[in-house]
């Protein structure tokens, strides 16, 4: 006959607290360790698990969805009494499976950037917490500052990132919305290079020999297509094109700094490896309880900020802060419920 | 061993070429070779006679370091030797033709020629076309041939290629100082008349400063061209007789260890009713990219032969009446309906049967069984319903391989590991096994077959006539053309141009044909 | 020259032509360079890929061994990360980098005897892990002016990346025409068993065809790295599949023994023509893919039309 | 028409004593078994490495986890024994998944039955091209590939797309006697079901015959275009099942949700032992395949290999596998 579970065992939301500090499992999971933001992550992850005296368990999946959510499986179907875990959903259709996952195995689970909008993190009690930036206001954001850049008008081209992600998507509804608060900037074309600093390089060439001197700007949906955009332009020999991306990655930081790119929004991805395992820590210790967490912490947005030549020096080098990472402290820099 | 001791090594005046001693090799459930004895001496051409998997390719591949042989002795020149690989053998100075043609089809005739030994033609890895050409042209300027040496091999005829590989193993003669030995196995089976004469010129040519080792199961040509004929049955050597007075009847008594027929066509079996049957199979101004206009009736228990030079377009009409070379005109019928030549299952379904001239690459899946190669036509027989039933295919298999002599270990043996004669059989009894047979299409059916096996051939092709089988024979040779066929269609540059009847006690002499194919 | 050489040049002509057609964009000077310069990469993995592909087996390599010499070159050259300047010499050990890495592939295949799909499969992610080794978390930017400048620097209005492409296509043909390895890889498609026969050692050749791709894919790992001026793990993503498609394209069959690096070096236009041509156009980027998948099959099979027979085998 | 008669062969002096049998020898059936010493091997690796990994619950995961890449590569064996390749398996499964959380809100439980219909239909659609067009099977699965792709991109709308009702494929995620995952269960089901059909009919020689020999097999009047083409259907069937494991495994459809599948099932098929040339090898073997493959992609990062390390020896190790499970004697040239 067929049941319902393999085993017996597992199942059932852990009772918050039960568990010493010494007997929590971290687990931090990002795409890979082959990009800075998201090895930037894993070592805040890391640097929040020496704080706490553990260590945190580094998994990758190679931008796989499959591979994750087999991942996580795996992970789940070993012991979770106090497992923590602080996941990058590879897109917004891979964090259901994983939060129903945790939910059933009892594990600590908090999610950054992917969520599908109609999915609530308050109807969980494992899923403690969901932390994205928000998308269209960065988008806006940079948006606006590449129409100050190039005059308040002209001709400017974007790149899309990975078009099934959400995160793509705000961006451009971002970019879209400050279209709208600038009508003399034009959008004279739109592709994807899939976040790609590789594919950006070509598909920006060959825009910039579709419509040559009329590109005036350059928006990107992150910074390392930003990056590809750049090389593009010295290329192609134009130093007149404003660019703008997301992420403030090193690089973009640097370009930032000497002048070349225009503006990108920050993305601190210390911070963001190292507070979902800390909200994980605290509910698991029962510092915390999830029931006190706040609804509007449950899903929220984080702080950002516009980086531009003005302020580029207070970003260069991010550092975790180990007072982020208290109990009371985790939901800081909340700038409120995701809408 | 005494033999050894006894080794003439110190007179070298009488030194044999090569020598084998007791060799034996084993392969699963065969023994290929059981203690084979073989000396080839200086300046002879040895003829190596045997039924099919008589052993005869195996000791070859011996000699030429192919096959490691599980005991026994190989003396080359009075010198024990151990051949790893065919570069040992090359530096010993024996080389070989491969019974399977062995050439790279997309390198020029040049390079092919060359292969393994460039010697000036390439220098520190460098193509030198000017030279490699010039060696190539020298080699095959020593056979007379004609052929560009810097045409892709693919795009040369059969012959054309097997003139390639003589002109490729002459090259021995450049590797040693000593007098090779050349080894040809079966290299007239795809030749011509002509071509065979250039061949044996060239091979008694040869026989001034080399030895050479010649077999074929054509026995009149072995007899022609060889001063000595050593015979192996069942992997063992039976005895050697000098060619001079020999007959092909006493060769093939020492092949078979028995008395043979002599009538080997079987034409006493050969029935013909005198009522005018309607034709079977009706072929009317048939035309496709080789051919045009081709008429041609065939009733059924009829063989008719088609005979021509090459070009002249008779593989491409029987492939065009199986459906496996498109026609561009012309109506087929069979027993009056029309057949269906858009595909091979058309013609399949029809009750109409091929088998191809090139044995290896389209006549049978080497890596597969006997089992399964002998069915894989007629999957009804071994059918109940969709199910294939193991005993119904062990009795039907173990029929045939028992019909048609057909030497294998087993039927679940693997097809690409019977001699070639024996892999001919089991694609000939693919069609038979459902007894539903109508118009048998026979290109080449006995390229490589022993002179027994042959005649069983005939034999099995004149009963299925008898039965009332419709035969189209694209014979070996014109000998065998006439000696089977009731009717003789000659084709020349894509058309049939005359018909030749052939009745028994009638035939036609080859001359005759000759004149019509030119 | 046979028909089946013929198609693909025919092919590019005429989609050349629709596009010019199309768009005014798309015929002008800037854009045929821009074309130049965007084949320079995939032209350089073409050549190595060809070899493999001549042989009768396959590479799928190329991601691996890209990003470990990407990130090999970054680390070497004048760069962020280290005080190394090493220069041309740098790049000459990212080259070999990814000679070794192919001669891996080659040497699993004969001495393993498995099958080259799986160890190119296997020597690509040993590279990626090699490369996520190197990369250490931080992005090796290059400040070697010279490994700049080959993208930035132009010549006869393309860029000095494209000249080396070029090189390459022409070193790629000398080698297959002229040298023992070519013509072996060649007669290895054809009919390797032969070779033996012939007393032909197949597999130091074998091995030598992998290690040369290697070289090839190495030096594509550079170019990428000097014109993104960083070194990517992701460098070579997707160069092996659209390598594999080019040289397909131009003609070069999977069962080996047929084709060459012109043939593919036509393909790469080809390829590169559509897509840009695609974006020019202004197809929308979600049929993009789908519309160049869509031609290059149209393409195949008008190019295998003219010389369709019987029983032929398409495997 | 009567069977000829034919008259009994000549006494055949020289044959040797038939002893031989066609059964395969004791060698011959330790490579066939080759596949599972590599999975045991592998599983007792990873169980040093990490004595917690060989418990109960962790392989009812694996073997839960494993089941879409099963079926994907039980599938595509099929055309790989035929000679070809299907490169479009990952992206038509991809699109397959949009089809069901498209359709499931009007279709219900029919769905998983229209989606596994609808991705066979499409497999048939590429078998016809390839053999009536005459392109090789690896261009017209890649060019498939790419238009999957697109057409998922469109009709998703560039998005996920989420399953609201889990009714329909509930089942999926029961268990078999308690132990064994449903989804598994019918991926071994589909592996059992297919080969029994194929060795039981003349399916098996003309899918063989095909793969060795493709001519041989056509002018011996085999169906050699109808096999392929079935075994492209099959081939996309499959990636039709496998989408609705995944689908209701992740509770979503997405138009890129299976495509970094294409290398671990290929991987699964060669590691398995099948050639990748053609005519040998089998769905078991692609089974055994699929889980060395899946335990390595979860085995090695979860006992705590770190992700550049995990990546080389992924690599050493599914070439190690085929140097091990590849059957040799009947692959004579390794491409
Ligand atoms: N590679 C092999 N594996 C197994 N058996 C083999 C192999 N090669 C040859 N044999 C067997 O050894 C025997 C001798 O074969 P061989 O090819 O030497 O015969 P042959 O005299 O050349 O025949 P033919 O005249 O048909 O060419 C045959 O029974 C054959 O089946
Ligand atoms: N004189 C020569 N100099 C250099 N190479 C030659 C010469 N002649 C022939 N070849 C080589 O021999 C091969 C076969 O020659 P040919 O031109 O007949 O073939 P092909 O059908 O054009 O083949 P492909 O198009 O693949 O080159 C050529 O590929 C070429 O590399
Ligand atoms: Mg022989
Ligand atoms: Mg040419």
């Amino acid at each position: 006959g067929c049941s319902e579970e393999a085993g017996g065992t597992g199942g059932g939301g852990a009772e918050a607290g039960g568990c010493a500090p010494e007997d929590v499992v971290l687990v931090g999971q990002v795409r890979n360790e082959s990009n800075p933001y998201e090895a930037a992550w894993l070592d805040g992850g890391d640097a929040f698990a020496e704080q706490v005296g553990l260590s945190q368990d580094r998994l990758t999946y190679d931008g796989d969805s499959t591979k994750q959510q087999e991942q996580i499986t795996q992970l789940l179907a070993g012991d979770t009494e106090c497992l923590v875990m602080n996941i990058l959903p590879n897109g917004d259709s891979d964090t259901l499976p994983i939060v129903e996952g945790a939910q059933d195995a009892g594990a600590y689970l908090v999610t950054q950037w992917n969520k599908p909008a109609d999915v609530n993190v308050t109807d969980y009690s494992q899923w403690l917490s969901h932390i994205t930036y928000d998308g269209v206001t960065s988008g806006q954001q940079i948006g606006d500052a590449l129409a100050e850049a190039i005059g308040g008008s002209g001709g400017i081209i974007a790149l899309q990132g990975i078009l099934d992600t959400g995160a793509a998507k705000d961006r451009f509804a971002g970019l879209e919305a400050s279209l709208e608060e600038n009508p003399d900037v034009e959008l004279l074309d739109q592709q994807t290079a899939n976040f790609s600093r590789d594919e950006a390089l070509a598909v920006t060439k060959t825009l910039l020999t579709k419509h040559g001197d009329d590109i005036k700007g350059i928006w990107a949906a992150n910074d390392d297509m930003a990056l590809g955009a750049l090389a593009a332009l010295e290329q192609a020999g134009r130093d007149d094109v404003a660019v703008v991306g997301i992420d403030a990655v090193p690089d973009a930081l640097t370009a930032i700094g000497d002048g070349s790119m225009t503006a990108t929004v920050s993305s601190d991805g210390p911070w963001q490896g190292g507070i979902g395992l800390a909200i994980g820590y605290c509910v698991a210790t029962g510092e915390l309880s999830v029931d006190d967490i706040a609804d509007e912490d449950r899903a929220w947005f984080a702080e950002q900020f516009l980086i531009t030549g003005d302020n580029v020096g207070d970003f260069t080098s991010p550092e975790v802060d180990a007072a982020d990472f208290e109990c009371d402290n985790v939901f800081s820099r909340s700038q409120g419920a995701i809408s | 061993m005494s033999a050894v001791t006894t080794h003439p090594q110190e007179s070298p005046a009488t030194v044999n070429a090569l020598e084998v001693r007791g060799l034996v090799k084993h392969y699963p459930g065969v023994k290929a070779l059981d203690g084979v004895d073989l000396v080839v001496k200086q300046n002879e051409v040895l003829g190596l006679a045997g039924e099919n998997g008589a052993g005869k390719s195996t000791l070859l591949k011996a000699l030429v370091g192919l096959v490691r042989p599980d005991a026994g002795e190989i003396w080359v020149r009075g010198e024990k030797v151990r051949l790893r690989s065919v570069v040992d053998a090359a530096d010993h100075g024996i080389g070989m033709v491969f019974q399977e043609q062995s050439l790279v089809p997309n390198l020029t005739a040049a390079e092919n020629i060359v292969l393994g030994s460039e010697g000036a033609g390439v220098r520190r890895g460098v193509y030198r076309w000017d030279t490699m050409r010039r060696l190539a042209q020298e080699q095959l300027d020593k056979i007379g041939s004609h052929i560009d040496p810097l045409a892709r091999t693919d795009s040369l005829s059969f012959a054309e290629r097997q003139m390639v590989e003589i002109a490729k193993v002459l090259r021995i003669e450049e590797r040693t100082s000593h007098p090779p030995v050349i080894i040809l196995d079966e290299p007239t089976s795809v030749l011509e008349s002509a071509e065979i004469e250039t061949l044996f010129t060239q091979v008694r040519r040869l026989r001034e400063f080399a030895s050479v080792v010649f077999v074929s199961h054509r026995l009149d040509e072995v007899l022609d061209v060889c001063d000595r004929v050593s015979v192996l049955r069942g992997g063992q050597s039976v005895g050697e007789v000098p060619t001079a007075g020999a007959e092909p009847a006493d060769l093939h008594r020492m092949m078979i260890g028995s008395t043979g027929s002599d009538d080997h066509y079987h034409d006493g079996l050969a029935e013909r009713s005198d009522e005018p049957a309607r034709p079977r199979l009706v072929v009317k101004n048939l035309s496709g990219r080789t051919f045009r206009d081709v008429d041609l009736e065939v009733h059924a228990g009829e063989i008719v032969g088609i005979v021509g030079v090459h070009g002249s377009g008779r593989e491409d009409v029987c492939r065009a009446l199986f459906g496996a070379e498109p026609t561009l005109a012309g109506e087929v019928t069979l027993d009056g309906e029309k057949l269906d030549l858009s595909g091979t299952r058309g013609a399949v379904a029809s009750g109409v049967g091929y088998v191809p001239a090139e044995r290896k690459i389209e006549g049978m899946v080497g890596p597969m069984s006997v089992a399964d190669n002998m069915m894989l036509t007629k999957q009804k027989a071994r059918c109940t319903g969709p199910m294939v039933v193991p005993k119904k295919q062990a009795t039907l298999v173990d029929t045939w391989i028992e019909r048609l002599s057909i030497r294998t270990p087993h039927r679940g043996t693997q097809i690409g590991r019977l001699s070639g004669g024996n892999q001919q059989k089991v694609v000939l009894a693919r069609w038979l096994v459902a007894g539903d047979i109508r118009l048998l299409l026979l290109d080449h059916p006995t390229r490589g077959l022993d002179i027994g096996a042959r005649s069983e051939v005939y034999r099995l092709m004149r009963e299925l006539a008898n039965s009332g089988v419709a035969t189209v024979l694209l014979a070996d040779s014109l000998e065998e053309a006439i000696g089977m066929s009731d009717r003789i269609i000659v084709m020349n540059d894509g058309r049939a141009t005359k018909e030749v009847s052939c009745p028994s006690g009638g035939k036609p002499t080859p001359l005759d044909l000759v004149k019509e194919m030119v | 020259m046979s028909l089946l050489d013929a198609g693909p040049p025919i092919a590019l002509v005429v989609i050349f032509a629709v596009f010019a057609a199309l768009s005014s964009d798309f015929r002008t000077v800037g854009n045929l360079q821009n074309i130049m310069d965007a084949a320079a990469v995939l032209a350089v993995v073409a050549c190595g890929i060809t070899f493999v592909l001549m042989m009768g087996s396959i590479d799928l390599s190329v991601p691996g061994v890209m990003g470990a010499s990407a990130i090999a070159v970054a680390l070497l050259v004048a760069n962020n990360r280290n005080g190394n300047d090493w220069g041309l010499l740098g790049i000459l050990v990212a080259i070999l980098l990814g000679a070794g890495l192919g001669l891996l592939s080659g040497m699993a295949l004969v001495s393993l005897r498995v099958p080259s799909f799986m160890t190119t499969l296997g020597v690509s992610a040993v590279g990626l892990g090699v490369a996520t080794l190197m990369f250490a978390g931080v992005q090796p930017n290059i400040d070697d002016e010279m490994l700049h400048g080959w993208a930035v620097h132009r010549f006869l209005g393309l860029a000095y990346l494209t000249w080396i492409a070029v090189g390459c296509v022409l070193v790629g043909w000398l080698i297959q025409r002229y040298s023992r390895l070519g013509r072996y890889a060649y007669a290895i498609g054809g009919a390797e068993e032969v070779l033996a026969l012939s007393g032909v050692k197949v597999a130091p050749y074998k091995v030598a065809v992998f290690t040369l791709a290697g070289a090839f894919y190495g030096l594509a790992g550079v170019m990428v790295t000097s014109q993104l001026s960083a070194g990517l793990v992701q460098a070579g993503k997707g160069y092996d599949f659209a390598a594999i498609t080019a040289a397909v394209v131009g003609g070069t069959l999977l069962t080996g023994g047929r084709g060459g690096v012109l043939h593919s070096a036509v393909g790469v236009l080809l390829v590169t023509v559509l897509t840009n041509g695609l974006v020019q156009v202004g197809v929308s980027p979600y049929w993009q893919g789908g519309v160049q998948g869509l031609i290059v099959v149209a393409a195949v099979s008008a190019a295998v039309l003219p010389q369709r027979r019987r029983n032929q085998v398409t495997k | 028409m009567s069977t000829p008669v034919i008259a009994d062969p000549v006494a055949n002096p020289a044959a040797e004593p038939a002893v031989v049998t066609g059964a395969p020898t004791a060698a011959q059936r330790v490579t066939s078994f080759m596949p599972v010493i590599a999975l045991v091997a592998l599983l007792a690796a990873l169980t040093i490495a990490d004595p917690d990994f060989l418990t109960q619950r962790s392989l009812t995961a694996a073997v839960r986890t494993s089941a879409p890449l099963v079926v994907l590569a039980a599938g595509a064996t099929l055309v790989v024994l035929c000679g070809g390749i299907d490169l479009s398996i990952a992206a038509l499964c991809s699109l397959s998944t949009v089809f069901f959380a498209m359709w499931l809100p009007d279709l219900g439980g029919l769905t998983i039955l229209a989606v596994v219909a609808a991705a066979g239909a499409i497999g048939a659609v590429q078998g016809i091209a390839h053999v009536v067009l005459r392109i090789p099977s690896f261009v017209v699965t890649l060019g498939g590939m790419s238009i999957f792709s697109a057409i998922a991109l469109v009709i998703s709308d560039a998005g996920p797309i989420r399953v609201i009702d889990r009714d329909a494929t509930a089942w999926l995620n029961l268990y078999v006697a308690g132990y064994v995952p449903m989804s598994f269960f019918v991926a071994v089901l589909v592996v059992a079901v297919v080969s029994l059909v194929i060795k039981l009919t003349p399916l098996e020689s003309f899918v063989r015959a095909t793969g060795y020999s493709e001519s041989a097999a056509r002018l011996a009047g085999t169906p050699v275009d109808a096999v392929k083409v079935a075994a492209f259907t099959v081939s996309g069937a499959c990636a039709g099942l496998a989408a609705v494991m995944l689908a209701s495994r992740n509770f979503s459809g997405s138009p890129t949700m299976a495509d970094n599948l294409l290398l671990p099932a290929v991987a699964a098929i060669v590691v398995g032992g099948t050639a990748i040339t053609g005519g040998h090898g089998s769905l078991w073997r692609s089974l055994t395949g699929a889980l060395v493959v899946t335990l390595l992609r979860v085995g090695l990062p979860i006992v705590g290999v770190p992700s550049a390390w995990e990546q080389i020896l992924y690599g050493a190790i599914i070439v190690a596998a085929v140097a091990l499970t590849l059957d040799r004697s009947k692959v004579l040239i390794i491409k």
